[in-house]
């Protein structure tokens, strides 16, 4: 509650790079990369979404109580996601040979 | 932190009476917001674990309906938010400087593009109206290889941004709720939580939309 | 008995009951006391409503050939199943006890967030009178689950609506989890530290993390499900390129953590009962606080033991099976401790001691039971059997429940200012435990024989199994309701309750008066010896 | 079965396995409950209070060493119980590769349909021999549902949209209780049936009776009334791959992954050509065939792509590993 004020400066060149990170997506896929496509747009959506969270919701300079509740969130999510997938990744697998 | 204190305390603007201070009480609004953000995230999560089980069951219908998607729109949707995510940060700060009057044409400005977000969407849904591409009954796909398929995807799309859209006009109410809080000298340069909770939540929904937006409408462009 | 404060007995003393009168100075409270009494009454009450669709079940299972038509019994065992959970046993013990105790218990005034906590009992209000409301209009029917493509496409029962009155109560449930979690990080009273905490505390905290974090993933899912039953657009429909067993996930997701929901909180009140009445410290305080951080944590990475024969992947179920081990440690942890606490105590039986006894054998056994479903092979015969019926019964109704007794008998002097009778309520006790047993023993032995559970017709061979339960079950009705009538008569008419009637340790009890007041304390209470100090030793002493 | 033996009737290889592992637990669970209620009964008695002034015991506050030992004895005992369960799992669910006598389970609100590739049809009725693995190829025509025999101590859900498998080898004649575990709707209670246990002789007299047309017959009408067989039988300009000797084996798709053509594999490929491709072919040019054919049509077609590759020489069970299909 009683951090410094951020300098406008600061907010104005992270609205820039969100405006030019938009802009490079929409750019990039344009151009055939096959599955690089993909990641390149997740690459850039990671880094604007750690750009708004960093500096506009100030996690840069927030508590850690703060830092774990957002380390937290990410986690859980991965584990809906790794468990869920993991499922479909390895559905078609084989026994392989009778290990036992 | 005796009672005589709790009493003293009571002067300070906004301090409900079962906090100890206003310390007590900012630290239990931001924690209690960022834990909300928290069950907002798996929220949407689902959805999102959802979208990625189809997409790795069906790449190909899935790139194919990429193409029925405005990327124009979608694009500057994503500036039109970015700004407004900027004009909101610029609120906070000007609340925080005590300036009332910039606070709320910050805020007036954000909440301009906030329905300017949701008027775009509408052009979006009545443009998928138009085409039939709205999943159920009527739903029409011209690759009738991907019909099934890509009415998943359309299906997901809706959900996704649908309950996106619905955040939105949350937020919406809720800046007009923060205007006339403003405007009837509600926040003090020692006390303007609501805004910056607010501020929370705004960013929030915009960072799921940066992620809707390539998902949905870039990825398999190409293809 | 007291002698912290000089008004343990004063008669006209204000406290949150005789503060205010008036149907509105209830419905309009911000006091999370009187919150946990709104909550008390409309949990109890859907409790006796789950309790008469199981009545039903019960005596339809009397005779192979059934009483009720088919999709009579379909309603009944799902709506049973909907009740308990999401309306009985999810909010059973955190928004009555946790809501009345876990301010108490650390010395704060009241809940972070007084305005959200009565919000979400209205929230719970609302989200039960609309799944009353499906089930005056024709019930759903299917099962507490909402499988696709069976709910999505096939059921013609009123599944939307259900689905609605649940993701409502799920709200309700998230925010009380918001609002412990808030509470317990930010309104400590002084020298309240982590390491002080009580255990009921801790495992309120271990049940708001998995509240907040579990269950807008079953609010996403029923959304999905609903749009999925209106369009058909086949999001959990093979029939339309769909994928069932997604939906599975991502209900499990939540439904397992859940199952902690429905069992950390009785654990926290036994981790209370158990030192109180052996007037001893209890043993290995770290390991059962860090056993339900664990507990929650780990909790979430098991789901998919429910999915063993669903057509998941085969090298996931191994994981999943081995994971589901692993979450079975920190429970063991516990049973361990509170029984060495009881080594070397001063061990007396009042009702709620009597109730942790139950708890721990009962909880043990539904517990071990649960390592026979992890077991693969043995899972791929017993799944969807009575065999998953009694585990889920034995953890609980013979845990959780009991544990809420327990509970509510412990605390009902501090809540209503009166003393129950002892006799009955040990009576009561006995009842309840026999009951349980007879209602759902056989139902193992019926599940390792091969009867599928939600069977409205079964094979005649299981039929005497099939009455004992039942006959158990009308004997555990009576012990249900004996409670009713004696504490509804004590709440009048029962003798004053002093202060403090077990010589119990923690701020509730010491330096709180009873009933408390609308703010809990008359001074700011102080912390100054570690939590459970029966002994009185000065000095705070670790592990050795 | 008596009502007081917990076990119900043993008539399979793996009954007799998964009673032993059960056995295992029992005992395991049986100690444990006996030990906690043990020393919960003891420790009431022997540390009663005996007067309400008695002064408050001394406090032990916990062992680092007991702790650790009730930790980590309970997981090495639980380690057993999964390794053991998980063998059997693999085991049950993993048919071997040859010398299957194949059945095929479909599913519907509320019957089992059973065919045989030999042409017999059943409902809720099931006939197998004793002594010779029998494969369960199951699938469902409306919601999900779990074919369950509870004296083989088997189960498997049977999911709309794919096939699930399991096997069993019976032992004992005799009949059996088929009965659906997995609810499904009105009905659930009543989707079941009987499984005849038969002595191989007996079994091969009941297969020779009276049949219309075996399932290898009434897929190769549906092969040819759905054009399959102009392209893939009889075509020579490689549009499509030809489906001689196919099944059963490995075959290498066009992103370089390598899966056994099995059922599953067919079926999907009947259903949805384009999600995996043969090495060489073009995507997109067989017609998809999802919701025009009914779920026992794809189990005839399928008997009959089997019946394109004609059985293996005996390999018996040191049969090279089956090629892994995934390498990550
Ligand atoms: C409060 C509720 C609750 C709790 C706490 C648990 C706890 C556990 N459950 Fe249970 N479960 C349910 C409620 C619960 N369950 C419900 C409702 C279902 C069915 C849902 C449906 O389909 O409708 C279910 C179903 C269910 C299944 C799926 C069955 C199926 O449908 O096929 C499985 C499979 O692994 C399982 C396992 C476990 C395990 C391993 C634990 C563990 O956490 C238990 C740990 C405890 C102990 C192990 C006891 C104490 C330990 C000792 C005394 C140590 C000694 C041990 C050794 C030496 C080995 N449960
Ligand atoms: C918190 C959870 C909870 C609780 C407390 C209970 C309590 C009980 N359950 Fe519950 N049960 C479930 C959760 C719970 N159940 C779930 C999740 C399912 C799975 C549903 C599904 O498959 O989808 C299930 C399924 C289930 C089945 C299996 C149905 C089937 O698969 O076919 C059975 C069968 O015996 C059963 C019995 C009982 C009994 C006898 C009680 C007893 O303990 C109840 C005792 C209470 C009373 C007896 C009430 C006393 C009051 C009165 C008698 C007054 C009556 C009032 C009027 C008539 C107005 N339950
Ligand atoms: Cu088919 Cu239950
Ligand atoms: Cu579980």
């Amino acid at each position: 509650m009683t951090h410094p004020v951020v300098p406008i400066k600061t907010y104005a060149a992270v609205f820039g790079a969100l405006l030019a990170l938009t802009i490079t997506t929409v750019a990039v896929s344009k151009l055939e990369l096959g599955e690089f496509n993909f990641v390149a747009a997740m690459t850039i959506a990671v880094i604007k979404g750690t750009l708004v969270v960093m500096f506009f919701m100030d996690v840069r300079r927030a508590t850690s109580l703060t830092k774990l509740i957002v380390g937290a969130g990410l986690f859980w999510m991965a584990i809906l996601f790794v468990f869920v997938l993991s499922d479909y990744a390895s559905r078609g697998w084989l026994p392989g040979p009778r290990w036992f | 932190m005796g009672d005589s204190e709790a009493t003293l305390a009571v002067h300070e603007p906004g301090l409900k009476h079962h906090f100890d201070d206003s310390a007590q009480q900012f630290q239990s609004s931001t924690l209690g917001m960022w834990v909300f953000l928290v069950t907002e995230l798996m929220f949407f999560g689902g959805m999102f674990g959802g979208y990625t089980v189809y997409r790795n069951m069906y790449p190909d219908a899935f790139a194919s309906t990429s193409h029925f998607m405005n990327v124009p729109i979608g694009a500057i949707n994503t500036g039109v938010l970015i700004f407004s995510s900027f004009t909101m940060v610029m609120a906070v700060r000007s609340a925080q400087l005590g300036q009332k009057k910039v606070l709320i044409a910050f805020l007036i400005f954000t909440l301009l593009l906030g329905c300017l977000f949701l008027t775009l969407k509408y052009v979006e849904y009545h443009e998928k109206w138009v085409d039939h591409h709205i999943p159920g009954p009527g739903f029409q796909y011209a690759d009738t290889r991907y019909f099934h398929q890509a009415q998943i995807l359309f299906f997901l799309y809706f959900a996704m941004t649908g309950m996106h859209a619905i955040h939105m006009i949350v937020g919406v109410g809720m800046l007009i709720v923060l205007i006339s809080m403003a405007a009837r000298n509600r926040f003090t340069q020692a006390w303007y939580t609501p805004v910056e909770m607010i501020g929370l939540y705004w960013h929030f929904v915009d960072i799921v939309w940066i992620f809707l937006f390539p998902l949905l409408y870039l990825i398999g462009h190409t293809k | 008995m007291s002698t912290y404060l000089p008004f343990a007995r004063t008669e006209a003393r204000t406290n949150y009951l005789n503060a205010d009168y008036g149907w509105k100075s209830w419905l309009f409270t911000t006091d999370h006391k009187r919150i946990a009494l709104l909550y008390l009454f409309s949990i109890t009450a859907f409790f006796f409503v789950g309790g008469a669709f199981a009545v039903g079940m019960r005596v339809n299972l009397l005779t192979p050939e059934g009483i009720f038509a088919h999709d009579t019994y379909n309603k009944l065992f799902t709506m049973h199943g909907i009740i308990m959970v999401f309306f009985f046993l999810v909010p059973s013990i955190p928004a009555t006890l946790g809501n009345f105790l876990v301010p108490l218990m650390i010395g704060a005034r009241d809940l972070a967030f007084p305005r959200i906590n009565l919000l979400s009992w209205y929230l719970y209000m609302i989200g039960g009178a609309i799944a009353l409301t499906a089930i005056v209009k024709g019930g759903v029917d299917t099962g507490w689950t909402f499988y696709a493509p069976f709910s999505s496409t096939y059921s013609n029962t009123h599944v939307i609506l259900t689905a609605i009155g649940v993701f409502v109560s799920g709200f309700s449930s998230i925010l009380t989890g918001l609002n412990f979690i808030v509470t317990i990080h930010t309104m400590r009273a002084p020298g309240m530290t982590w390491g002080r905490l009580p255990l009921f505390v801790w495992g309120h905290y271990a049940t708001s993390l998995i509240q907040v974090l579990g269950t807008p993933v079953i609010a996403i899912t029923l959304v999905l499900l609903g749009l999925e039953r209106v369009l058909h657009a086949g999001i959990f429909d093979p029939a339309v390129g769909g994928d069932p067993v997604l939906f599975q996930h991502l209900f499990w997701f939540y439904s397992h953590p859940a199952v902690y929901i429905m069992i950390l909180p009785g654990m926290a009140v036994i981790s209370e009962i158990i030192p109180c009445f052996s007037r001893k410290a209890l043993f290995g305080y770290t390991f059962v606080a860090i056993s339900s951080i664990a507990i929650a944590v780990l909790g979430f990475l098991v789901w998919g033991h429910h999915l063993f024969v669903a057509g998941q992947s085969m090298y996931a179920s191994m994981v999943f099976s081995l994971l589901s081990f692993l979450v079975a440690i920190p429970s063991a942890i516990k049973v361990f401790n509170w029984t060495a606490t009881m080594y070397k105590g001063s061990i007396s039986y009042e009702t709620p001691m009597l109730y942790a006894f139950g708890f721990i054998g009962l909880f043990t056994i539904g517990g071990l039971t649960g390592l026979f479903l992890a077991t693969l092979a043995i899972d791929v015969h017993v799944t969807d059997t009575y065999f998953v019926i009694a585990h889920f019964h034995y953890i609980m109704v013979g845990g959780m429940v009991m544990a809420y007794l327990g509970g509510i008998h412990f605390w009902f002097p501090k809540i209503s200012g009166r003393m129950y009778p002892e006799g009955w309520a040990r009576f009561a006790a006995l009842i309840v435990f026999v009951g349980f047993n007879l209602t759902f023993f056989p139902q193992f032995i019926l599940g390792y024989q091969g009867m599928p559970r939600r069977y409205a017709h079964y094979p005649p061979e299981f039929q005497v199994l099939n009455v004992m339960s039942t006959a158990g079950a009308s004997i555990l009705a009576v012990g249900y309701l004996l409670p009713i009538i004696y504490l509804g008569w004590a709440w009048r008419k029962g003798p004053k309750a002093p202060q403090n009637p077990w010589n119990a340790k923690g701020l509730e009890w010491e330096q709180s008066p009873t009933p408390p007041p609308t703010y809990n304390f008359e001074t700011q209470p102080v912390v100054t010896e570690p939590a459970y100090n029966y002994s009185g030793e000065s000095e705070e002493v670790g592990i050795g | 079965m008596g009502v007081f033996s917990i076990f119900p009737p043993r008539a399979s290889t793996t009954a007799v396995q998964v009673d032993a592992l059960y056995t295992f637990l029992l005992i395991v669970a049986g100690i444990m409950t006996a030990l906690i209620f043990f020393c919960v009964f003891f420790f009431a008695v022997r540390y009663r209070r005996k007067n309400q002034d008695d002064p408050a015991p001394k406090a032990i506050h916990g062992s680092l060493p007991l702790e650790i030992a009730w930790s980590v004895f309970p997981f090495l005992i639980m380690l057993v119980m999964f390794a053991w369960g998980a063998k059997l799992y693999f085991q049950n669910y993993t048919p071997p590769l040859h010398d299957t006598f194949d059945i095929y389970v479909t599913g519907k609100q509320w019957m089992w349909k059973v065919q045989y590739p030999t042409g017999q049809r059943e409902i809720n009725e099931m006939h197998v021999p004793t002594g010779r693995p029998v494969k369960l190829i199951l699938a469902s025509e409306d919601v999900i549902h779990s074919f369950y025999i509870p004296a083989f101590r088997l189960k498997h859900d049977v999911v709309p949209g794919s096939y699930q498998t399991y096997w069993f080898e019976a032992t004992e004649p005799g009949r059996y209780h088929i009965l659906c575990a997995e609810y499904c709707g009105t009905n659930h209670s009543d989707m079941g049936g009987w499984v005849t246990v038969m002595k191989p002789n007996d079994f091969e007299r009941w297969l020779a009776g009276d049949t219309g047309g075996s399932m290898r017959e009434q897929g190769e009408k549906l092969f040819q009334q759905y054009g399959c067989v102009t392209c893939h039988v009889t075509d020579r300009e490689g549009r499509c791959p030809s489906l001689l000797n196919v099944f059963g084996n490995p075959v290498v798709l066009d992103d370089g992954r390598t899966v056994v053509a099995d059922e599953a594999y067919v079926r999907e490929s009947i259903l949805n050509p384009n999600a995996k491709v043969v090495k060489g072919y073009k995507h997109d040019i067989m017609p998809v065939f999802q919701g025009q054919i009914s779920e026992e049509g794809l189990l005839q077609l399928i008997v009959y792509v089997k019946s394109l590759s004609p059985p293996a020489p005996r390999s018996g069970k040191s049969a090279a590993p089956a090629p892994k299909a995934n390498p990550k």
